[in-house]
């Protein structure tokens, strides 16, 4: 299917979502002034007009939702974000019934990160495997595959996992490891490399809190870094105070993120957080079997617990031996 | 280094640890004095970021001692910080702080013995591991005013 | 203003003699461009900089900058004024005019920040004009230009084997006069040599009048319109080189502390949130509307100058990629 | 205009609490009385009614307050409300514990203006503060130059009603006309009931040349404006003052603005017809 047919596709879905459905609001995207997509909430059936859909589309939309509280909202979902609508339906944070998701199988979107220089440059499309990019009025034809997000390379769940419309079309296939891979590869430094590849990181860090604006699962109305009693961190963007923001969030996602890439998207400045996530996910996926925001009605991993988890307390029931996961 | 006396924080759940603690110290078991004890309702209390925070202001290592499994006050608290202190404790050790800086324990009321030796071993351990250099907050500045103000 | 010519080798061997001062100047490291202490040594010799991935406010209002100190239950204080002296050169026009920017906030208004005028009065800030657009930046589109002097002690103009230098700076200008081949009092930057200054066709940006801003405020749906692409981070505010809203916070060590400002935004629910629980700024709406009037209508109301400088950096910043210069044109053409 | 106390404006100056009182039955308002610990400061510190200070809890933070007191009496006084961290920790402070303050800031009720005008005083609740002191220093310095002093103040219950005493002394004073009100009857209340907006539609005001001040919660300003207006006071003679959450308190960091009115230092104080023009983001 082309991308004018999805675009055609989408709007129809769109609309009939709004007449027979009566969403007030729909997340969807449209075209920036650089081509790349851009979040947009429609308001109307007639302002339909301009949404659209392509490989330029990082946003997580589900993390629109809490503007719209309240309201009956139409969502464009791909894989990672139905899985976050999942999460926010167990979280009690969304009604299913209040919510209409337009499903799109997701062939993968593009990393701002890997264009480099490039990502300033026009997006004009994509076409087939490949995209195209205005740049010192030269056309670039560049293969989609090169520069695909780490977790759109990784995604094993790219279509939807519910919808109430599904949009036609093929999602990516072959996941490859490449967030794993990100992965294994810190795990392969020592202690102290290690340490200083993530205090690298935080070095980076402007606190802008763009991650977590840009995070569906970040939804708290006031986040643990603002509270002034008790001041859990300073204000001031030093590296030890970042690393307790990169780590915290961290831990607050684990057993919850979705990796869907679109915080690491959304950082100025290039602070990689998606392998302190995709280490989260594998690890509680290891430790407890648990993969987030498939079905609805499950709970949280680290809201729930299992009377036979593994037990590495000093006194408790494994011995150094016996541990077998790490 | 020959002589680094490392502070350590021990959150102890009201109901087994404390009680343990207490235990430790009637029975007049020796352990180490770099424990400072802060007394929680349960095991399940505690914050990952309680963890973070004690090791930001100068820490150099945190104990989390609660109930073993079966044996909560509160019937599951425990159960929970299995899980979330397990993660974090892995995120600790993924992120480069050096993993004998936090344990995690498991201290009923009556295991006086057991907590002074969980304390001799552990401070052992974060003596090894040396001063906290990993994720203390940068405060030169503030104590050599407090030096000046003396 | 005075305008110089030197040859290249005597305009780095005039900045020698400004021994006593710390030399700052754009310096890549992997994918970002940072304002970094350097040598005069070390200086390019063709004075080419890079953009500066962050803007130059963070040697004028840092990111953390501590105000004083205290003993805590006592009257004891101590304040703390950055006296370093520092020679920044390689920023462009568009940082120098978001100085002047800074300076209507800090300098003016009945109160005098006593910190950005210790940190603005010891630098020398010298600006190199732009040899080629960005691809984001606009400042042509606002009616500035890449060769302005705007807020900086003296621009530096590309000539070939010479360079230009127009100082408006009397005590630079006269260091450097030793040094210059040729010299003139000029009044403004159109009477002088600029080499080749970048221009291209562009269409200048329906920037209004401040007044004519003022009865938008009262158009809720302009803002709701705009504000729905918004995540409400504060990438663009913490980039800006005019984002000058700050937050003071103490910070302490038993009996002592300090207290520091760091940056705010106004696009944070926290910003306005009062301890009532009342949030005079509830939504993106209201703050989306607070930081375009505060940079197209009250700045200029207030100080005679746009508080835009058409940098791109919130173009590149946003995770929304959402485009000051379509909100200008957006606003321009609302109707209500 | 305005005068910073010295060449640092971000730099508190020492202040003694001297007394501390629980203004309510509920004990979540206090008053503090500071002085001032350096020699001939309280001299150099002139203020007029309706400007508010900073004050500083050195490792908890600042908070802005309207001055209770007028400026004839030697202590400066705030009322403090219990609310967030810093006004907890204000709570807990006792009579000779060290603070910081910062200040006079902000504008003030412009008294001249009011020459020879009648004046209506309206307030509710805790936000009865500066129009104390307003009024405090128009019965002692100004009142042979305005004509009627009306004042309707109330409060939940009697004794949410802030400084009890100087009320007392203020019913026998033949030169105000005080309308004391509390939601609903209570044992032993003598005065009126009812909520403040229906009292200010009932009393009897000369409302030719009269000039409105009206400080409280907003839904109380929001049902009284209409009241004043239908009386036929122009928007331009009824006078508030803003509360907004703070940091710097001289115009620098940016939160406070409404508009491009600076609450702290454009304000606290301002008019209707003023604040008609302005986004209504307070």
């Amino acid at each position: 299917m082309s991308l004018g047919e999805i675009t055609e596709e989408l709007i129809a879905k769109g609309r009939e979502a709004f007449l027979n459905e009566g969403i007030e609001v729909l997340l969807g995207f449209e075209k920036s002034s650089s081509g790349f997509l851009k979040p947009k909430a429609f308001f109307s059936p007639d302002s339909l007009k301009t949404l659209c859909w392509d490989a330029s589309a990082s946003t997580n939309l589900a993390a629109l939702l809490p503007k719209y509280r309240g309201k009956k909202i139409g969502i464009l979902a791909p894989g990672c974000v139905s899985r976050s609508l999942v999460i926010l339906i167990n979280e009690g944070q969304i009604v299913r019934e209040k919510l209409k998701v337009i499903g799109i199988p997701c062939p993968g979107v593009i990393d701002r990160r890997k264009l480099g220089p490039l990502k300033n440059s026009h997006f004009l499309g994509s076409k087939g495997e490949k995209f195209l990019l205005e740049s010192d009025n030269q056309i670039l034809e560049l293969p989609l595959e090169e520069y695909l997000c780490d977790c759109c390379l990784s995604c094993r769940y790219p279509s939807p996992v519910i919808y109430d419309y599904m949009i036609q079309g093929k999602s990516r296939e072959g996941a490859t490891d490449a967030l794993e891979g990100r992965v294994k590869k810190i795990n392969s430094l020592s202690e102290i490399e290690r340490l200083r590849y993530f205090q690298d990181q935080a070095e980076k860090c402007i606190r802008c809190y763009a991650c977590r604006q840009a995070c569906p699962m970040c939804y708290c109305e006031s986040c643990f870094v603002e509270s002034s009693e008790p001041r859990w961190l300073t204000a001031a963007p030093t590296i030890p105070d970042n690393l307790i923001w990169l780590l915290t969030r961290t831990y607050h996602l684990a057993g919850r993120c979705v990796e869907c890439g679109a915080c690491e998207q959304a950082c100025p400045e290039g602070v990689d957080l998606m392998s302190l996530l995709a280490w989260a996910k594998q690890t509680v996926f290891q430790l407890f079997n648990y993969t987030p925001g498939l079905e609805i009605g499950e709970k949280p991993a680290l809201g729930s617990f299992s009377y036979d988890d593994p037990d590495f307390f000093w006194g408790g029931g494994l011995t150094e031996e016996k541990k077998c996961c790490t | 280094m020959e002589n680094f006396e490392p502070k350590i924080i021990a959150f102890l759940c009201n109901w087994c640890s404390y009680a343990g603690a207490d235990l430790a110290g009637v029975s007049r078991f020796q352990y180490p004095a770099n424990v400072r004890v802060i007394r929680v309702p349960c095991s399940g209390r505690v914050n990952p970021l309680f963890v973070l925070k004690a090791l930001y202001e100068g820490a150099d290592g945190v104990l989390v001692s609660g109930c073993h499994p079966g044996d909560c006050h509160y019937q599951s608290g425990n159960y929970y910080a299995r899980r979330r202190l397990e993660v974090f404790k892995k995120l600790l050790e993924f992120s480069g702080i050096s993993p004998a800086r936090f344990k995690m324990a498991w201290i009923s009321a009556s295991e006086g013995a057991q907590f002074a030796q969980l304390i001799r071993e552990f401070t052992e351990e974060v003596k090894k591991a040396g001063p906290n250099q990993e994720i203390i907050r940068e405060k030169s500045d503030l104590e050599e005013f407090l030096n000046e103000s003396r | 203003m005075l305008y110089l010519k030197l040859t290249r080798k005597n305009f780095l061997a005039a900045l020698g003699s400004f021994s006593d001062y710390q030399v700052y100047a754009p310096k890549r490291t992997e994918d970002k461009v940072h304002l970094k202490e350097i040598t005069i040594l070390e200086l390019p010799e063709n004075l080419q900089f890079e953009r500066c991935t962050h803007s130059a406010k963070e040697l004028f209002l840092p990111p953390e900058e501590t105000l004083f100190y205290f003993k805590r239950f006592s009257s004891a204080q101590k304040p703390l004024l950055d006296e370093t002296k520092r020679l920044i050169i390689g920023l462009r026009p568009c940082d120098a005019r978001a100085l002047q920017v800074l300076d209507s906030n800090f300098l003016q208004g009945g109160f005098d920040d006593p910190y950005y005028r210790s940190r603005r009065e010891n630098s020398l800030v010298l600006t190199i004009a732009c040899r080629e657009f960005e691809k984001t930046c606009f400042c042509d589109a606002l009616g500035l230009g890449p060769d302005l002097l705007n807020g900086a002690d003296a621009i530096i103009y590309d000539l070939g084997d010479q360079v230009g230098v127009l100082a408006g700076n009397t005590v630079l200008a006269q260091r450097l006069q030793a040094f210059a081949l040729e010299t003139k009092e000029v009044e403004n930057e159109t009477q002088v040599d600029r080499g080749a200054v970048p221009s291209r066709e562009v269409e200048l940006l329906p920037v209004k009048s401040p007044e004519e801003y003022f009865p938008l405020i009262f158009q809720d749906k302009l803002w709701e319109e705009i504000e729905s692409a918004c995540l409400g981070c504060g990438a663009c505010s913490y980039l800006c080189p005019t984002c000058y809203c700050f937050d003071i916070t103490d910070v302490n060590l038993g009996p002592v502390g300090k207290r520091i400002r760091t940056y705010d935004s106004c696009m944070f629910n926290m910003y306005t949130l009062e301890a009532s629980g009342h949030n005079p700024r509830p939504t993106l709406k209201e703050r989306w509307r607070q930081r375009f009037m505060h940079k197209f209508s009250y700045i200029p109301y207030l100080h005679g100058l746009l508080g835009c400088t058409g940098c791109g950096r919130c173009l590149e910043a946003c995770p929304s990629r959402i485009d000051i210069r379509e909100v200008v044109k957006y606003v321009a053409t609302f109707t209500g | 205009m305005w005068q910073p106390l010295q060449d640092n404006p971000y730099l508190p100056i020492p202040m003694r609490v001297e007394e501390v009182k629980f203004e309510s039955e509920d004990r979540s308002l206090k008053s503090l009385w500071l002085s001032f610990l350096t020699e001939g400061k309280r001299e150099e510190f002139r203020f007029r009614p309706g400007q508010f200070i900073e004050l500083s809890i050195p490792g908890k933070g600042e908070s802005p307050f309207g001055i209770a007191s007028s400026p004839e009496e030697k202590l400066i006084q705030i009322t403090v409300n219990k609310a967030g961290s810093v006004t907890k920790a204000i709570h807990e402070l006792d009579k000779g514990d060290i603070v910081g303050l910062r200040g006079p800031l902000g504008n003030w009720y412009p008294e001249e203006e009011f020459v020879g005008a009648n004046l209506f005083i309206i307030s509710g609740g805790f936000a009865f503060t500066t129009l104390a002191s307003f009024t405090k220093h128009l019965l002692r310095e100004w009142s042979d130059r305005v004509k009627n002093i009306d004042l309707v103040y109330g409060a939940r219950t009697p004794g949410m009603l802030l400084y009890k005493d100087l009320l007392e002394e203020w019913k026998n004073n033949p030169r105000l006309n005080l309308y004391l009100t509390v939601d609903r009857e209570f044992p032993g209340w003598t005065g009126l009931v009812g909520f403040v907006p229906d009292i200010v539609a009932k009393v009897k005001v000369d409302f030719e040349n009269t000039y409105a001040l009206i400080c409280g919660p907003p839904i109380m300003i929001r049902l009284t404006i209409p009241k004043l207006l239908e009386q036929g006071i122009p928007k331009n003679k009824i006078y508030t003052s803003l509360e907004r959450r703070m940091k710097c308190g001289i115009g620098k960091c940016g939160r406070c603005n409404i508009g491009p009115k600076y609450v702290c230092k454009d304000g606290p104080v301002f008019n209707f017809a003023e604040l008609e023009n302005l986004p209504s983001e307070y």
